[in-house]
């Protein structure tokens, strides 16, 4: 297996699906000539030409709909976000068409559309372009969110996702596109969407994360068994809609602790839902309530410092895992 | 795909602007190429597929009066020759998207009465299974794409469609309706810009009917003097104005925009002025209100569509009064056949609630698509 | 008290908030010469004029972000969305400019804006125009939104919004505008934001409700009282943020059990928000798992009679409070 | 308020179009009124601001290089002309808002460079305490509304803060800038639509540097062959072009479209022709790789803002080379003590993140608020 980054990974499943596949093409801005505004696309526009990478303008609605559209007549547009966060100025196209098509026409259209780009708070950015959204697209039936933490995730699902005959929306992140890991070498590697991925093994507590909060749930984890002997079990939801309610379920039922992290603001943010799933079907099985860490409940800060609060991180984590099992840290 | 620098260098001049109408000569573009190549049997069907269209949505009125369906109901009647017009003159290569009032441009493209009208009474044998309603009507096998109830939501769906078009390398285009007042959305002037940077061979055809629900068209648009076609001109894009009253007129102008997306892949804005007899739907029942009695008895008895064309075909000796009242009485026959259709037709079970959401649902064993998808904690029926 | 229309109680809150304060505003689609689309600014532009009450072109992101704009000013726009479907075409302007304004400028700015209309499915008008955004919209700090059930929670909760200097929701429903209802006469009368309402006091579960679903939950209340001599105690969230955390907190410590119901999709919904903070504050009193009653989880579908299913009715509600009290029906 | 019918009669060649240029004449503009009636004090002050722009961005650049700053930083550095000549001819009923590229507007309406310096190491002293940053300077006391990231996002809040000023029946406008590159955002189209409908004292200022991040203002819109600004006659708005290098072109027809605005309540689309020198921010080190080096220095040689007005004052015996240099090295040593205030000034506490906000948080017992309306189950700090 390679080692490479989150970045590269994104961009071998593009560069594979793009080669595969000759009606998927991917529009965006800057994304062509450019080489993306975060190099996820370097070199593609290079290698497949002006009809499979284009730049677009500043026209999220329009674009993001001519995806839409595109893909009614079986293109397979992939349409990236500069930030998520600017799905908002063409939210009706993203979430109130994709999510409709299939379903109004009684099932004559598919909408095979992938939307990406990062999704993420903590690079002080400010509060219109920290937006994580992850929560809002998946509670429309007819989309899928897929959130991956690690560049074999990010690579299989985003492959995945390109093959999906319905509108799948992949948040990447900016603070990640430069971590490293092994990513297996098969053309055919697929991470199925759905499928939660258990990170790390453990019995004491299980911490159920998305993105990159599962990157510091496991550094959490790895603090608690060296200073506490705790053993933390890390669940990384990859998906959040489809949701992997049975890898949840089995964990919390083996640990009888559950501890939900995220970036995401925590009014209806995903782990609500997931809290919410938790005692409803293991409720006999909890020791005690679930806990949730959420981003700081304000909009993203800018002063650098102060974001850095505002985001969960290993300390913050560890803390909370040791209040709930009551031992003083 | 070619970005066609050639645009760039195209002179505004060069725009096909509005140059003559057939306002007071019904046969000024009787010898327009695709006018003078119809064959008698085609100026037939015009007239019947305009009659048609009437006579389904006179048929549905009546039903949804006596409360048999639900939601809205938006007629296109007054309008008929803008569908039928602009749709008789494309091709295998050519699709269609529109709005809400969608039924004119449903029956143009050969979509049938029983599915309709099941649909409007949201039956299982209604062409969404019930599911869309009167503005949700679909024909991909007819390149029909909808039916959108979105204002402008529709724009950006067309541009799609027509790149679609582009990307596969098919000399096609799509032509996609749009109201007088959807012309102020956002996603409209990003698709134009689109359209006219990139090349896309799309027709937005406004249908001008002169007011979007109760708000005449000066109370919602700042326009040049030629009208709402001529913002064209701020994205370099061709456009003309259609007499929405005279099919010929409608013909020949779109077919030349139908050329230049074919041969030169270049976008077309259309504005037809037409008009509406209902109200916005039929809640707007106090639609004499925003507008006289008057103006709509001028629209009927000087410019409709219908009458112009029968007219028109009168004069060309290929139609009788007597002829044209068969065609009526069966047109309303089809119609009140779709009624009986539709009421004998069965409700979708509940269970299809679920089913059409996602495809990976729908198809097991085809998508890499695991986990739960759907999140009630119970469901107030039997699944399948 | 006077017997008015849920209608007439917006009508009259909007008329004495523009008699009292002429910085106050309403825009939108058809409100003025139309006299609302539901008219429920019927006669507003006869009696206070062009200025007051104005008629918008069919361009939401354009004249809620000129909301945003005068609100700085210190006027005090009221829009109306005609469905609060639309809102999505304007989603940035909604939520990421009106939320970030105060944010962001450190407090020299302030955004006293209401949004208005109806939002709710049930009438047949299908995908695009059903939707219920109430937990979307409460995702974002610097925003608040309100769903009345009642007319005086209807009156008493949009004079508050008008006068409030943060940008306030207001979700109504075209099902429950015919519906009559005492409201107080008093010409100040305001109810305030943020405080829940008991509208049925019970002892053997709590059901907490928003919007229409409060109304179907008072009828199974009553049909559980007759039938089965079942107390069930119906809360009527009325705010969703800010929101009555100790009034729902106390209502499960006294009955031990908690249904949600709610007409939003279920992925996220208020509920999912509501059920996750009664196991974290009150996990030692539930007898057994929160339930929830959503919209089925699917876009919202034409046909009458199914949509009927749709959404979670008086019998539906009886049926789970049965189930949960493992009482046979 | 009145929806002014008379603009729906201005005719289609009333708009004021591109005219004269300053291009080859420098001294084109001079007598214009507004130039004419400028003080020697006057003109050496535009000079000044100008510098203090520049000088205030070198510094910025340098502290941001040493990694002082987060986020983004997107200088204005070859662009002073717009923001010091449109703003040097507003009055005091008259408000500015503009996007992320914000520093250059934030000086010329008088904030000082250390608020302005303090917001970008994201300090307590900041203008908006830190919680902003680069792209979001506000000054309410000064009518200046921000500072907003999001492209086209400030269109309509422009439009909302000219429609005050016209529902309250004052006198005055609203300026609101924008890039070449947002003029394809589609609430930019809903804003033009409702200020030419209704008459709402707004100028839009597209400042077209060529460039949106690394997309060439060919490569983003399909326009007239007038330019982008000509876009306004689809609205019948009035619009004209400005050569963004003579400071005396941007006053005299800025002060042609305030008059407008003040006169007739009717908005103005002016573009700007100017160009920025670094990259869209400071991440976009590669801006060599979408354009040349030549063409950086051509711009830089010939049409340098400061540059040019420098020698018409020089010419006009205003100014010396000496003088310039004094004036410089004052705004360089003033930027360096803004330096120095920013980095001896404290971050905020942490507990401000909770803080701006809710009105109704911040000044509890004002508002009929009750209920908890954050929702951490806990907070990774101590509140207040
Ligand atoms: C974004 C959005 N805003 C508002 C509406 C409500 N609405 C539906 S149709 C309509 C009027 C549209 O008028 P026009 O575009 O002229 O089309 P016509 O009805 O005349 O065919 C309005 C305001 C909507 N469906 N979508
Ligand atoms: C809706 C939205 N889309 C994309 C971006 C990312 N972005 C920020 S600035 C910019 C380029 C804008 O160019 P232009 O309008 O010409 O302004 P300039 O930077 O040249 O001043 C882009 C694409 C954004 N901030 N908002
Ligand atoms: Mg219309
Ligand atoms: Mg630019």
């Amino acid at each position: 297996m390679a080692i490479i980054t989150y970045r590269q990974a994104i961009k071998d499943a593009l560069a594979e699906e793009l080669e595969r596949d000759e009606n998927v093409f991917i529009m965006g801005e800057e994304v062509a000539e450019y080489n993306g505004a975060y190099k996820v696309t370097e070199g593609l526009w290079k290698r497949f030409g002006d009809k499979r990478v284009v730049d677009a303008p500043i026209s999220e609605a329009g674009f993001i709909g001519l995806g839409i559209g595109a893909s009614l007549l079986g293109l397979r547009p992939v349409i990236e976000m500069m930030f998520f966060s600017f799905v908002y100025v063409a939210w009706d196209q993203a979430v109130n068409n994709a999510s409709s098509m299939r379903y109004m026409s009684g099932g004559l259209m598919n909408c095979p559309l992938v939307i990406r780009g990062p999704a993420n708070g903590g690079t002080n950015v400010g509060a219109t372009h920290s937006h994580t959204p992850e929560n809002l697209i998946a509670n429309f039936p007819g989309l899928k969110v897929v959130v991956p933490a690690t560049p074999a995730d990010a690579k299989g699902l985003m492959k995945s996702a390109i093959r999906d005959n319905d509108p799948v929306y992949v948040m990447e992140s900016t603070v990640l596109y430069g971590n490293e890991g092994e990513v297996p070498d098969e053309e055919e590697f697929l991470v199925p969407i759905g499928k939660a991925d258990v990170k790390r093994e453990g019995s004491d507590l299980s911490i159920i994360a998305h993105g990159r909060s599962v990157l510091e749930s496991l550094k959490a984890a790895e603090k608690l068994k060296k200073d506490y002997n705790i053993d933390v079990e890390v669940v990384d939801l990859r998906s959040i809609r489809p949701l992997d309610e049975e890898t949840i379920i089995k964990s919390v039922k083996k640990t009888n602790r559950a501890l939900l992290v995220e970036e995401n603001k925590p009014f209806c943010g995903v782990d609500a839902q997931v809290s919410h799933l938790i005692q409803r079907r293991a409720f006999d099985y909890l020791d005690g309530p679930i806990h949730r860490l959420s981003a700081v409940d304000a909009p993203a800060i800018y002063s650098p410092p102060i974001e850095k609060i505002q985001l969960p991180d290993a300390d913050v984590i560890t803390r909370e895992v040791l209040e709930m099992l009551q031992v003083k840290a | 795909m070619s970005k066609a620098p050639a645009a760039k260098k195209r002179s505004r001049s060069g725009s096909t602007k509005k140059t003559k109408s057939s306002e007071s000569d019904l046969f000024a573009f009787a010898d327009a190429g695709v006018n003078q190549k119809m064959t008698v049997e085609e100026k037939l069907s015009c007239f019947t597929e305009m009659v048609r269209i009437r006579k389904f949505e006179q048929a549905a009125l009546q039903a949804y009066q006596k409360g048999r369906m639900g939601g809205f109901l938006h007629l296109y009647i007054g309008q008929e020759a803008t569908a039928i017009g602009t749709i008789s003159v494309t091709g295998e290569n050519d699709h269609i998207i529109t709005a809400y009032r969608d039924h004119g441009h449903a029956l143009a493209v050969g979509m049938n009465m029983n599915e309709c009208m099941a649909e409007l009474y949201g039956k299982y044998t209604g062409c969404s299974k019930g599911k869309g309603g009167s503005m949700h009507f679909f024909a991909p096998d007819k390149r029909f794409w909808g039916g959108h109830g979105i204002v402008g939501g529709q724009t950006p769906l067309g541009l799609g469609l027509a790149y679609a078009l582009k990307y596969k390398g098919i000399e096609g285009c799509c032509l996609c309706y749009l109201g007088d007042g959807a012309v102020n959305q956002g996603p409209f002037h990003e698709s134009l810009n689109i359209a006219g940077l990139w090349d896309v061979p799309i027709i937005y055809v406004i249908e001008n009917n002169g007011y979007s629900m109760g708000t005449s068209q000066k109370r919602s648009s700042a326009h040049p003097d030629e009208g709402l076609a001529a913002r064209a001109e701020g994205y370099k894009i061709d456009w003309d104005r259609i007499n929405g009253s005279n099919l010929y007129e409608v013909r020949a102008k779109t077919a030349a925009a139908v050329a230049r997306a074919h041969k030169e892949s270049r976008p077309t804005v259309l504005e037809v002025m037409t008009y509406r007899y209902y109200g916005h739907s039929i809640a707007d029942a106090n639609h004499h209100r925003y507008r006289t009695k008057e103006e709509i008895r001028h629209y009927q008895e000087t410019k409709d569509p219908i009458n112009v064309w029968k007219n028109i075909l009168i004069e060309e000796g290929h139609l009788t009064e007597e002829k044209a009242k068969e065609i009526d009485a069966e047109a309303k026959a089809e119609a009140k056949e779709s009624i009986r259709f539709a009421e004998e037709s069965p409700f979708p079970p509940a269970f299809e609630l679920l089913t059409d959401v996602y495809h990976s649902v729908d198809n097991p064993g085809t998508h890499t698509n695991e986990g739960k998808i759907f999140f009630n904690d119970r469901l107030p029926f039997e699944t399948r």
